[in-house]
């Protein structure tokens, strides 16, 4: 049994269908992308997957219980922990505070001090700027505390919405550093992208999305080069 | 028959009944009763222009109510001028008013317009209650005016029998009804909703949204003041608590959500639901229950928000068209 | 001359430059496409030309006069028209009322301004529709109704921001035929499109940018073989082929 | 001179208890974004509650914190919970909730004439408390011991409120939902629990303000209209939201009522304060201190 068993979503805006019959599973300790054109409906899956949008069919299936009508508060204390495209951070708190609140979860807040140094030490500029309110950071530093509030939930699973979004090249790397370092230490990822070479390079598999669909899985490294996927996002 | 005769007739019917009611009502408490239902129709109907088609929240009507009965009386008492003349003039007054007010507000988001428009009507009441003399004006301030009942007849805006009363209001009424059921097929009345629905959308498509709102609050303040100067006549006797009261406010707004915002039937049926709640609670229980029609009011208001946000209009004229429909299932759509 | 002229064109949102000097020209008659990926300014860039909110610093020429900075609906009266990526119809009422609303831009009369929007209606194969809830609709209807809105107003150019996200695939195909066929009419389209397989069905000329920068302009063929945009859309270490 | 001085600080000293008055309006609209046009309701209700909680228990009028401070929580918080929170969840994806103001205005009459009902329309004041009366003497001037109580109270309750927001795991989850409400939900943050505290919190901060008047202030059926329209402009003028924008809201309006009276009658401050209070709404109708979150 996967950790996370996705099966026949489906789902919709009103009544724009965005996800069709979608079918997918990440296992313990895997790092799975989610890959494809704008529009694809991948930022929509992950937004389903965390309780933000009612799925209208199918099953999500986590740690072997059902949670596809599980109100995001408690997909969060369950451990699917979901790093929100464009940062979303608390603009007018400081650091530390935000990444406080990352722990605000039972399970989580009770180790919170403990989880604030592991995530120091794997994020030491965070600690550098911990009073610094979130508004003032840069872009990429704001991407951090993301991805650091992220882990004070202690989370099982981390799904992280195209981190390298609206970034410069450099810092896309430092991101990605960053995501390999976590996966690591064994966390199970699952991530959309838009950096088609560098999620795959780090991930172990890989799913391809259009409109709503899925239109290629496979082993991350057989995925890379698939000349399919430059199809798939320029059209022709 | 189809729907439309049907509707023909209905509307005949209503407004025949509506018209012989004075040879039936003879009880004066009655129809002093009807006067002020048709008078907070009125006052609703007008409200409705801006607070329901442009979908904005004005809580402070009762300024423009204020502003009508003040011009009017004051022309007479002092001048001699006809409160007919003192009526148009009081109009255009708060007309102006309405439009030095809307202009910065109309902008803001909807709960900073109701607070502006609920601050505009307290600072009128608070100076009209300051004011002895305005210039050669005497206003009265707190002690309010009194209009001696010295010489009936319509120039002078007085009679001494309620009737006549009835029918002015009951005309005013119509011709408001009918100039908002215009408003609602022209131009403006199809800005006004378009700018209220989606201004953003309705700006891409042409519509000056503050503009549109700008002509609504001027209409809709013009007609409230006409109200003001029927008001003054009818009860002979005005003062800046009663006739610039947040009550008063309140109760237009009242109204106008429970019947259905921008909608030309939903003030008379929030009239006809509201104000006889009004009255009999305070004819029967006033004594012993103060203030129980208002509890009542805030129960439906909540009530209504709770289950038919758009008003009672809606389910009630559902119900109409499955009564006049049922004899012949619907036939053709045109 | 051209028909809308964007020159060195600057949007900055407290510091941070979401649309970096940018260059445009459409000419009369043109499908024009605009893509980049998430993020890269295309939305802004729409909205400084349609009038949302006016650029920092540039110059937009539309049909010779400047149009920096100008109201909405001013824009639409002198025949720029633009439907949103997220559709805004007037829920509360009908499909006839909604187009109406656009209509009225050119007259004052209810009876003119009804008759052409059932114009515009029949001319999209929408006519059927007249009497229903713009609520009531479904997603490609309120796609068509935006459009049939935008078309009311007898523009010169059509800005279409993502009219398609969100359609089938044979939804999507009509679409198309739908935008050739006001090209037809003479109507300049300027498209933002997220679904590939249409803009480059569907353009004659698209300019690409990232991070508010146009890297690329051509052809469809010429911008789907571009080292550059192939590399902003999958990742600056993609091996092209 | 010394007259204008003695009314300065009495007008600031009673200025902070408007402010106090309108801080539950602040934190409540800064957190649901809504106005709750009842909120001089359930200041009454505060007054309602300190002066029977005071009468009943006779204990000095400060001591009855409390008991005013768990009921008025409470009552916010069910009051929210029941009646506010059904409409917040239909109208979800509402820009702007209209409606939840209409309904607070529905709260508001029969709140209002609900305690008519149970109370009548007498003034009611506390009578003799330890408080009463009370003045303290500097030099010439005499600075009214009751409204020094709540110049205090205000400023601790203010620091109080701040503590807690930035200290405890709900005041950084309040903040949080106030900010982002979808990115706190992604924390595991019920938002419309919050919403309850929110309002709970906001009405205890307005039993608070009930006890510091009611050693002073007559207590009726009505008084809540009276501190409403206040409490909006004095939020409006410091800004929505902001809790020190309330405190120098209020004392803005304590001085013009205070120090008025010299130049004028005492009526006509009245008008000042809706002239000002429109004029700011005109020119800066983010308030003086803006919709930023101090707290």
């Amino acid at each position: 049994m996967s950790l996370l068993d996705i099966h026949n979503l489906n789902a919709s805006y009103g009544d724009v269908q965005v996800i069709f019959d979608l079918s997918l599973k990440v296992n313990q300790g895997e790092v799975v992308s989610i890959i494809g054109g704008n529009g694809a409906g991948k930022s929509t899956l992950l937004r389903v997957i965390s309780g933000l949008l009612p799925a209208s069919g199918g099953q999500i299936i986590f740690e072997e219980k059902e949670i596809q009508k599980d109100l995001p508060e408690n997909i969060v204390a369950q451990g699917i922990v979901h790093v929100p495209e464009g940062r979303r951070l608390f603009p007018l708190m400081s650091v530390k505070d935000n990444l406080m609140v990352g722990a605000y979860n039972k399970r989580a807040r009770e180790e919170s001090e403990q989880t604030l140094q592991e995530v120091y030490s794997l994020l030491p500029r965070l600690e550098e700027r911990e009073d610094q309110l979130a508004m003032t950071l840069s872009g990429g530093e704001q991407q951090m505390v993301a991805i650091g509030r992220g882990l004070m939930a202690k989370p099982h699973i981390l799904m992280l919405d195209e981190p390298s979004l609206g970034l410069a090249p450099l810092l896309i790397k430092d991101i990605f550093e960053t995501v390999r370092k976590i996966a690591d230490q064994g966390m199970t990822v699952l991530m959309v992208e838009q950096d088609v070479r560098h999620s795959l390079s780090l991930s172990d598999r890989g799913y391809v999305l259009e409109h709503g669909r899925v239109v290629m899985e496979g082993q991350a490294d057989q995925m890379i080069d698939d000349p399919h996927i430059r199809e798939a996002y320029l059209g022709m | 028959m189809n729907s439309q005769h049907i509707n023909k007739i209905a509307l005949l019917g209503v407004l025949a009944l509506a018209f012989a009611l004075p040879l039936v009502v003879r009880s004066a408490t009655y129809l002093h009763i009807l006067v002020l239902l048709f008078f907070y129709a009125y006052l609703t109907t007008s409200w409705n222009i801006v607070g329901g088609f442009a979908g904005v929240l004005p809580l402070g009507h009762a300024a423009f109510v204020g502003i009508g009965a003040y011009t009017s009386t004051v022309l007479s008492l002092q001048y001699g001028i006809s409160p007919w003349i003192g009526m148009v003039v009081g109009g255009v007054l708060a007309m102006i008013a309405g439009i030095i007010i809307g202009l910065p507000t109309l902008k803001m988001r909807g709960a900073y317009f109701a607070l502006a428009t609920i601050a505009f009507a307290e600072g009128l009441r608070v100076m009209v209650e300051n004011i002895d003399y305005l210039g050669p004006l005497k206003i009265n301030g707190p002690r309010g005016l009194q209009i001696p009942p010295l010489e009936t007849g319509f120039s002078h805006f007085m009679f001494a029998t309620k009737e006549p009363y009835y029918y002015i209001i009951l005309i005013m009424l119509l011709l408001v009804m009918l100039l908002t059921y215009m408003v609602s097929r022209s131009k403006l009345g199809y800005y006004l909703v378009a700018g209220g629905e989606e201004p953003e959308a309705a700006m891409a498509l042409g519509v000056n949204v503050a503009r549109a709102r700008l002509i609504a609050m001027a209409v809709s303040s013009f007609l409230t003041a006409l109200a003001g100067t029927f008001y003054a006549q009818f009860s002979l006797y005005i003062h800046p608590k009663s006739i610039i009261s947040l009550d008063m406010s309140f109760e237009i707004a009242f109204i106008a959500l429970i019947g259905g915002r921008g909608s030309i039937v939903g003030p008379i049926l929030g009239a006809l639901l509201l104000r006889p709640v009004s009255d009999f609670c305070r004819i029967y229980f006033g004594d012993s229950l103060p203030g129980l029609h208002l509890i009542i009011f805030g129960l439906v208001l909540i009530l209504v928000m709770l289950y038919q946000p758009r008003g009672l209009q809606e389910p009630i004229s559902r119900l109409y068209q499955r009564i006049i429909n049922r004899p012949q299932p619907a036939t053709s759509g045109s | 001359m051209a028909l809308l002229q964007v020159e060195k064109m600057t949007k900055e949102f407290g510091g941070l430059r979401a649309v970096d000097s940018l260059d445009l020209t459409i000419e009369p008659g043109q499908i024009f496409g605009l893509i980049g990926p998430n993020g890269a300014g295309k939305s802004t860039a729409f909205n400084c030309i349609a009038g949302a909110f006016a650029p920092t610093s540039g110059k937009i020429t539309f049909d010779g006069e400047v149009i920096n900075g100008e109201k909405p609906w001013n824009l639409c009266k002198s025949g720029l028209a633009r439907t949103f990526q997220i559709v805004k119809p007037f829920a509360s009422k009908d499909v006839l009322y909604n187009v109406t609303v656009a209509s009225f831009s050119t007259t004052n009369s209810r009876k003119h301004a009804e008759e052409k929007a059932m114009a515009v209606l029949e001319s999209l194969n929408f006519a059927d529709k007249k009497n229903v809830l713009a609520g009531n609709l479904t997603i490609a209807d309120r796609k068509r109704l935006e459009i049939a809105k935008a078309l009311a107003t007898e523009p010169k150019l059509l800005l279409l921001d993502e009219v398609m996200a969100g359609l089938r695939p044979n939804e999507v195909d009509e679409m198309v035929s739908i935008f050739q066929d006001l090209r037809k009419q003479g109507i300049t389209i300027f498209i933002i499109e997220h679904i590939m397989r249409a803009i480059m069905a569907l353009s004659d000329h698209i300019v690409v940018i990232q991070f508010g920068k146009k890297i690329a302009e051509g052809s469809p063929a010429e911008i789907a073989n571009d080292e550059r945009v192939i590399k902003a859309y999958l990742g600056d270490d993609y091996v092209v082929a | 001179m010394l007259y204008v001085l003695e009314d300065t600080i009495n007008g600031i000293l009673m200025g902070s208890i408007y402010g106090l008055t309108a801080m539950g309006l602040t934190i409540i609209f800064g957190v649901l974004k809504v106005i709750n046009f009842a909120h001089g309701s359930l200041l009454m209700v505060g007054m309602y509650v300190s002066y029977w909680a005071i009468r009943l228990t006779g204990v000095h009028p400060y001591v009855a914190l409390i008991l005013v401070i768990p009921i008025m929580f409470i009552f916010g918080y069910s009051l929210q919970k029941i009646i506010i929170r059904p409409i917040f969840i239909a109208e979800k994806n509402v820009r702007e909730p209209v409606t939840v103001i209409i309904v607070t205005t529905g709260i508001w009459y029969i709140l209002d004439n609900l305690t008519l009902l149970l109370f009548g329309p007498q003034y009611r004041s506390l009578g003799n408390n330890p408080l009463q009366g009370k003045m303290l003497e500097l030099g010439e001037m005499f600075i009214s011991m009751p409204k020094l109580y709540g110049f205090v109270t205000a400023l601790v309750t203010a620091a109080a409120v701040h503590w807690f927001m930035h200290k405890t795991v709900m005041g950084r989850a309040i903040r949080a939902t106030s900010m982002d409400r979808e990115a706190a939900s992604l924390m595991g943050i019920d938002q419309y629990k919050i919403y309850n505290v929110a309002f709970g919190i906001g009405a205890a901060t307005t039993g608070i303000a009930a006890v510091t008047l009611i050693p002073f202030y007559n207590v009726f059926p009505t008084v809540g209209v009276l501190f409403d329209i206040k409490g909006f402009i004095i939020v409006v003028l410091g800004g929505l939201g902001s809790i020190t924008g309330a405190l120098v809201g209020g004392v803005i309006i304590g001085l013009i009522e205070s120090v008025g009276p010299q130049f004028m009658t005492a009526t006509w401050t009245e008008a000042i304060v809706y002239g000002l209070f429109l004029v700011v709404l005109f020119v800066k109708p983010s308030g003086l201190f803006g919709q930023k979150h101090d707290w």
